[in-house]
């Protein structure tokens, strides 16, 4: 299995100066990530835990105040691996949808109101393929379109005109167009009703298949995790707490959080009352000595206050980083 | 007085807030000052800026200095007038317009509109040379006020119109509240800031017009105002006759004034807009 | 004007349904306002000159005695008496007031007091083109230039051109225009002196339609035009930098930048098409403004133009002449006001269905 | 590449070219400034029709009047007309001969029919102008071609004097040109027909200028016949729009004769070395102008009907801190209700001076009080000597420039006056109470414009009072003729009594408007120059007199106008101060011998009719 996208040590931090104090917020702390040819790796936690950071310094859309404090990140493209912070923006512009792209979260807001939906594509096109003609570039959406199963009559719509369900698709169609390796998704279901998400999942698993390109997903809905990756991560306060294969860490949690994760899930037939970490998530300004989660953990020791836990490998495809993994 | 504190370390507001307040010092000063600016020949004339007339004087024989703090104080207290009252009609059309809809939003839209579509400074013109004779500060605030609104109003009716959207307003309105309580214990929150902004960019604008009419030679020409420092210094050809300081002195103040107002509104409708505020602050 | 409001998501509808839809809720409405607003302006303008305490035949009397022509008292009176008549002052403020109506329609706005018997239609007609040649020139070159620059100014802030741009307008704009036109007529037609010191055209010389007369009228408009296009670059930069400012922060750019377009093509396409949508309001509301002329501008460059006309009409109490430039004004700006909203829609997608 | 060159050169010719178009040499080109600012109607040159300035070249190059008024020397110049009007006894008909050998200036001969024929229009279509005043007229014929009789309704002894030009007359239209014209309301009269020397060349559709061409035969017009070649071959009058561009035109001797504010004249003397004004030193301004400016309180009103409250109000003005006040000193002052010009210094103030210093006033308790005060003169020099101008030492000198005397400042006196009447002092404030026990407040009705001689009256009036006690207001109107005629003030800046005709001892056109005849209560329209409704029995015995006076008759007319003047002083319905101080400004770059101070061979205005007088006395410098 090739690796495409390499993710060391990554730090990145806000540097916000709130009214003449300088604050740093550790959004992504030292965060190791890979991601394999074809897989779908899905990365969850609740919302604050730096998961969307976390995809903007994969993607290279590190814009003020975020800031890329260390580690790398490299592009692995036919067995040359390119740092991604070292080359300038016009390199990085060449990856740029042609070897990973971006579903964004609110579909909203994100098509320019006032193009139509084909000229918002012959835009995204033909700033990748030189040369391109406007029709050329209106077929190959079309095309793109019909194997996607989405009626190509929109290419004529403009954005407002077309329902929330079908916006996310056309982002989303829009973000495969040029068939890349990687596509990064960031909660691409969460604005939308649950019979929607269904299909927008469905459309994601088809394209993944089809063109073969891995999947990074990131949702705070386990449901999907447990549906469509089988790579999984969970984040917590910044840091990977436990990472690997979807179905391992379903059967056999070891970090507390990510069994609470779990539990919150309903199932058939299970009427008890869900259960959920007690407490909230911590402040990322000022976070908890040692490990982050010990305030709210049942399990917490004197030495997961003090310490940092260090990263365990369960099994050949399963780590943790919990103090409780060590015994 | 947090607000202010934070609002002093934006740079441009400094430089507002230093213009405003000495402007403010000159017209209190005006209450000391040894001249009666009504009187002409009371010092002797054409004498460039030199002890104790430290702003030189001018062909009709007055300090300009002294001249000028009645003149800043009589265009500030016009300009508040004149915005005051045109905030208060921009309030209520703009509200109401806002918060009814319907018909009535209609028929006081085609009026703020048909306020924008007359010639507005022949129309300004015409009611000077009208009221000219009995024209004082007030009249005159007033006379820029009814006809400094329409604008504005649309600006707080669109606010109102994307506040009536947010739920809490649904709340109250079903909460059977009267439309009395809606409009000032929900609506004014949110609209006292963009008024305040809108208040400084009229005051600009009602200063702007008075040193029009006031060129025209249309308004009272005695009372001393910038724009009437402006018109005798312009008619008494002080450019040609190298009188240069007595044109200079109502030029800079207007132009320091507009530059103080505009950075203040500016960076006030920075300050309540947290999305530019974030935008700026990252730029470290 | 757009209205925020809400909107209704038809998704796609027939041609047909579509256009008929279109006309009733869309384009019915405005042409109803559009006719009103033109009726109540233009009682408006009927009115305000009657309380303006200048009587015409009075000042006009005034004017005659005032430079030593004699006037025997019998005589004043039987005068009175005739331009009363001529002036149509007869009668009560109603029935002036539909016999002007019944004028209006035939475009006859009736003879000016001033320059009796001359009508108002051929005084506006010889001082229009100049102005409109002035006024809608500089309207256009200066909403170009200043909406290109703060688009600019807006999107790179912190490039240091920006920053001059961003200096100058501010000291600019304020200064008094009084005081901005004489400087550039001093610098550019006295101590330079490239520039003529007033008046239309070349004097003693005939307009012909050929190259040497339009250079002659660019040589001539040229200092008015400046002054004009000077003020009006800064006030469309300052306002479109404003709305470029936010339009960045939208999510559809950030988007396209990630998409990886080209710099040039996201300022072009998705800044500044959406940071024209109020800026095209405006233009619409300052076409409308040519109308009465840049009076100042006439006044210091004794440039031939309405303003001037205007301004001696108001001190003379010539009502017929008021009234039909007013008139005209109003029309010409709410015309442009509804060419500006219907066109609207191709402008701005979203508007489209009411 | 040819096409651009050739658009290159055209550009760089522009860019070079003078003001002037080629075919108009500067240096044989005359540049006036207009007074009266743009032309509204360029295209149209029909001044009968309506009414229309004139100063564009109609009344000043283009037409001759039968009369016209020469106010500088002091007589009437006999233009179209061959000699003075001739009335029969009882004024009743008006015989006048005509010049012989005067063509238009389209090559038709000037005879009786055209004066017939101008009456007889503008007596038939209303709206014309003169059309009121020739309702009068019951027949007009020509005894031959140049000779015309006028029969007239009632007996009128002034008739004639709506042909006089001053500044305005009834002109005589090419009878050959209007009868071919239907509607002569709407023609245009373009190109205009004339008997002046000048003929038009060009003119700015957009109303900024007119240009005229000296006619080949200017021997065949009055003024040819009457004072030789006019110098210049091209007239060119333009309109600037504000003073600056005045001086900065003669500064680049683009312009020879402005009308200019004090204020503008100082900035073209010290900027342009070749400009001179009317006199060559302080205090520059043309003190000949045929009007004296001053207050003129409304009769109609109390407590101004009373004339010893009028004249408390003048004795409590220092005329010399007045005079300060308003033009620093620059100004002729006049006693009388007369502008002391040469002419009317020697018909009427050497005559009334001993009746002035004899003038008392009663002062109730048996006390007499002589006001005038000849030494005012010399008291207003010294203050301008104080005030650092250069100023004459001749007494003769000092008279004709600061004006021979005016009234004493006697604040006491004016006290007295007023407790006489009624009048009492607030004890707290000191200020003056009404008989009924109000504050007395004035409110001074005065023009908008500062720098016109008006309003500097109305604002040294004000200071003046409120020195003197009383709360004094200025309000400004532009609707100033309209109050006027109303009567709806307490006291105007008017004129103090209409202007006279300047060349001649004529005062009936001073008088007439006094006539009781047309007294008109507030709120109709009163008469000019008698806004203020006052009227006096022994002044209508006066006029009366005067009617029966011939025009010719000097010495009656001059016996009759001081009784007048004198019942106007005693009375003074309106408080003379100073003549209006005209400002002009001349470039002596191209012409020279201008009609100044020291060569008044004409009246220095060039928006007046007598312009075309003047040119032929320029001489061209030879500046190319």
């Amino acid at each position: 299995m090739k690796t495409l996208i390499e993710a060391r040590k990554v730090k990145a931090y806000y540097v916000l100066e709130i009214f003449g104090k300088q604050r740093t917020v550790k959004a992504v702390d030292e965060v190791d990530l890979d991601v394999q040819e074809g897989s779908i790796h899905g990365i969850a936690g609740e919302s604050g835990c730096g998961k969307t950071t976390f995809l903007k310094v994969l993607f290279a859309a590190v814009e003020p105040p975020l800031r890329m404090v260390d580690g790398k990140v490299y592009y692995v493209n036919d067995a040359k691996a390119v740092d991604l912070y070292s080359v300038d923006e016009s390199e990085r512009k060449k990856f740029r949808w042609s070897f990973a792209s971006y579903v964004p979260q609110g579909s909203m807001s994100v098509l320019n109101p006032v193009l139509k939906i084909k000229d918002t594509f012959r835009d995204f096109i033909s700033s990748h393929l030189r040369g391109r003609s406007k029709n050329e570039a209106y077929e190959m959406a079309k095309e793109h379109l019909k194997e996607l199963g989405l009626p190509f009559k929109i290419l004529d719509a403009y954005p407002h005109q077309l329902s929330g369900g079908m916006r996310q698709r056309v982002t989303i169609a829009l973000a495969t167009v040029l068939k890349p390796k990687v596509i990064i998704a960031d909660e691409a279901t969460t604005a939308l009703d649950v019979v929607t998400q269904r299909g927008v999942i469905q459309l994601l698993k088809e394209i993944q298949s089809r063109q073969g390109s891995s999947l990074v997903l990131v949702t705070h809905d386990m449901g999907v995790h447990a549906n469509i990756t089988n790579l999984l991560s969970v984040m917590y306060a910044g840091k990977v707490i436990e990472e690997g294969r979807t179905e391992e860490l379903f059967e056999d949690p070891k970090h507390p959080y990510t069994q609470y994760l779990i539990k919150s899930l309903p199932r058939f037939g299970d009427r008890s009352k869900r259960e959920s970490p007690p407490g909230s998530p911590p402040s990322l300004f000022n976070l908890p000595s040692g490990c982050a989660f010990h305030p709210r953990c049942p399990f917490k020791m004197q030495k997961c206050e003090k310490e940092q836990p260090a990263t365990f490998r369960v099994s050949e495809s399963h780590k943790v980083a919990c103090w409780l993994a060590e015994g | 007085m947090k607000t202010l504190r934070d609002l002093l370390r934006d740079g441009r507001f400094k430089f507002a807030f230093a213009v405003c307040l000495i402007l403010l010092i000159l017209s209190v000063m005006s209450f000391f000052s040894p001249y009666d600016p009504y009187r002409w020949n009371v010092v002797p004339r054409d004498l460039s800026p030199q002890w104790p007339h430290l702003f030189g004087t001018t062909s009709t024989g007055q300090d300009i200095f002294w001249l000028l703090t009645f003149a800043v104080r009589n265009s500030l207290t016009m300009s508040l007038i004149a915005s005051m009252v045109s905030r208060v009609i921009a309030i209520i059309i703009g509200l109401t317009a806002g918060h009814k809809g319907g018909k009535v939003d209609k028929t006081l839209m085609f009026i703020s509109d048909s306020f924008l579509i007359i010639p507005l400074l022949l129309i300004i013109i015409m009611f000077a040379v009208m009221v000219r004779g009995r024209m004082n500060l007030a009249g005159l605030g007033l006379l820029l006020g009814m006809f400094g609104w329409a604008w504005d109003a649309r600006v707080i009716r669109s606010q109102v119109l994307s506040l009536r959207e947010r739920d809490f307003i649904y709340t109250a309105v079903l909460s059977g509240s009267s439309t009395l309580s809606i409009v000032f214990k929900e609506y004014m929150p949110f609209l006292i800031p963009l008024v305040f902004a809108t208040l400084i960019g009229n005051m600009s604008w009602a200063i702007g017009m008075e040193i029009v009419l006031a060129i025209l030679g249309v308004l009272n020409l005695e009372t001393p105002l910038i724009g009437t420092m402006l018109y005798w210094a312009i008619n008494y050809q002080s450019i040609l006759l190298g009188y240069w300081w007595w044109i200079l002195t109502p030029v800079m103040t207007s132009v320091f004034l507009f530059i103080a107002l505009y950075l203040m509104s500016v960076s006030i409708s920075e300050y309540l807009d947290p999305r530019m505020r974030i935008q700026r602050v990252g730029r470290a | 004007m757009t209205q925020a409001g809400a909107f209704t998501r038809p998704g796609i509808f027939s041609k047909e349904v579509e256009v008929l839809r279109f006309f009733r809720t869309y384009f019915l409405p405005r042409i109803l306002i559009y006719f009103l607003v033109i009726v109540v302006g233009v009682t408006i303008v009927f009115v305000i000159p009657r309380l303006l305490p200048m009587d015409p035949i009075q000042q006009m009397i005034g004017q005659i005695t005032s430079t030593g022509a004699y006037l025997d008292p019998k005589a004043m009176n039987y005068m009175i008496e005739t331009l009363k008549e001529l002036y149509g002052l007869k009668g009560s403020l109603w029935e002036q007031y539909w016999s002007f109506w019944k004028r209006l329609f035939r475009g006859d706005f009736g003879p000016s007091y001033f320059q009796f018997p001359v009508p108002v239609i051929s005084l506006i007609r010889q001082s229009l083109p100049w102005t409109l040649g002035l006024l809608l020139t500089t309207t256009l070159v200066s909403w170009i230039l200043g909406n290109v620059l703060g688009a600019l100014g807006g999107y790179f802030p912190q490039k240091s051109w920006a920053k001059i741009l961003d200096v100058i307008s501010m000291v600019i704009r304020p200064m008094p225009y009084y005081v901005l036109a004489l400087s550039l007529l001093l610098l550019f037609a006295y101590f330079i002196p490239v520039f003529p010191l007033g008046g239309g055209f070349l004097i003693g010389g005939r307009i012909r339609f050929d190259l040497r007369s339009i250079l002659i009228l660019l040589k001539h408009a040229f200092l008015p035009a400046m002054s004009l296009i000077l003020l009006g670059v800064f006030l469309w930069f300052q306002a479109m930098k404003l709305v470029v400012q936010s339009v960045k922060n939208e999510d559809f750019v950030s988007y396209a930048k990630l998409g990886g377009l080209s710099q040039s093509k996201i300022v072009r396409r998705y800044v500044m098409r959406n940071a024209m949508l109020p800026q095209i309001t405006g233009l619409a509301l300052s076409l409308g403004q040519i109308f009465s002329g840049a009076l100042i501008t006439e006044i210091v460059f004794s440039y031939p133009g309405l303003g001037t006309l205007l301004y001696n009409a108001i001190f003379t109490g010539d009502y017929n002449l008021l009234m039909g430039i007013m008139s005209m004004s109003i029309f010409v700006i709410t015309t442009s006001i509804l060419v500006i909203d219907l066109l609207y829609p191709i402008f701005d997608p979203r508007v489209r269905y009411r | 590449m040819r096409k651009v060159l050739l658009v290159v050169s055209l550009l760089f010719a522009c860019l070079v070219m003078a003001q002037l178009a080629a075919d108009v040499p500067r240096n044989e080109t005359f540049i006036a400034n207009q007074l009266t600012g743009r032309v509204g109607t360029p295209g149209n040159f029909n001044l009968w029709a309506g009414w229309r300035w004139q100063d564009r070249g109609i009344q000043n190059l283009l037409l001759e009047p039968l009369w016209c008024v020469e106010y500088a020397t002091g007589e009437i110049i006999n233009a179209l007309a061959a000699e003075p009007p001739i009335y029969n006894s009882d004024f009743t008909e008006l015989t006048i001969k005509l010049r012989k050998g005067v063509y238009w200036s389209d090559g038709v001969l000037f005879t009786a029919d055209d004066v017939v024929y101008t009456i007889e229009l503008l007596k038939r279509v209303p709206g014309m102008s003169y059309n009121a005043q020739l309702q009068e007229v019951a027949e007009v014929k020509k005894l031959d071609d140049y000779t015309v009789v006028v029969k007239l309704t009632g007996s009128n002894s002034r008739f004639h004097t709506y042909l006089l030009d001053r500044w305005g007359a009834l002109r005589i239209l090419p009878k050959h040109v209007f009868e071919k014209v239907e509607d002569p309301m709407t023609f245009e009269f373009n190109p205009p027909v004339g008997t002046g020397p000048y003929v038009l060349k060009g003119y700015d559709p957009g109303g900024y200028w007119t240009l005229w061409e000296l006619r080949k035969d200017w021997e065949r017009t009055p003024t040819g016949m009457l004072y030789g070649k006019p110098a210049p071959k091209y007239v060119l009058i333009q309109t600037f729009g504000t003073a600056e561009q005045q001086v900065l035109a003669m500064a680049r001797h683009e312009l020879d004769a402005a009308d200019l504010t004090m204020e503008g004249l100082r900035a073209v003397l010290q900027r342009v070395n070749t400009a001179r004004a009317w006199r060559r030193d302080f205090p520059w301004s043309v003190n000949i102008d045929p009007c004296v400016t001053g207050l003129h309180f409304n009769n109609a009103v109390e407590p101004y009907n009373n004339p010893e409250v009028r004249w408390a109000l003048t004795l409590a003005i220092d005329i010399v801190e007045y005079a300060g006040n308003a033009f620093d000193g620059a100004v002729t002052l006049s006693p009388i209700h007369l502008p002391l010009t040469s002419a009317y210094y020697d018909w009427y103030f050497t005559r009334i001076e001993e009746w002035l210093k004899s003038l008392e006033l009663d002062l109730g308790d048996g006390q007499k009080f002589k006001p005038y005060d000849p030494t005012a003169g010399e008291r207003l020099a010294e203050y301008a000597k104080k005030r650092g101008y250069k100023v004459p030492t001749d007494p003769g000198e000092i008279k004709k420039i600061f004006g021979p005397g005016w009234y004493k400042y006697a604040p006491d006196v004016a006290e007295k006056l007023l407790i006489k009447n009624g009048f009492k002092r607030d004890p707290k404030t000191g200020k003056w109470l009404l008989p009924n026990g109000k504050p007395w407040t004035i409110t001074i009705l005065t023009t908008t414009n500062p720098a016109h001689p008006s309003y500097r009256n109305g604002f040294a009036a004000s200071q003046a009072w409120k020195k003197f006690g009383i709360d004094v207001t200025v309000m400004t109107s532009d609707a100033l003729a309209t109050l006027g005629q109303r009567g709806e003030f307490e006291i105007t800046t008017d004129w103090p009594a209409a202007e006279p005709w300047g060349g001649h001892p004529d005062l009936f056109r001073v008088f007439d408007p006094y006539n009781s005849e047309y007294l008109v209560p507030i709120g109709e329209n009163a008469p000019w120059g008698n806004y203020g409704r006052w009227t006096n029995p022994e002044m209508d015995a006066v006029i009366a007199k005067l009617k029966d006076t011939d025009w010719n008759d000097t010495e009656g007319i001059v016996t009759v106008g001081l009784e007048g003047l004198k019942l106007l002083i005693k009375e003074m319905p309106g408080i003379p101060t100073f003549n209006y101080p005209g400002v002009v400004a001349w470039d002596e770059y191209y012409w020279t011998n201008y009609p100044g101070a020291e060569n008044m061979y004409c009246q220095p205005y060039h928006h007046w009719p007598n312009f075309k007088y003047m040119l032929p006395f320029l001489k061209p410098t030879g500046k190319k």
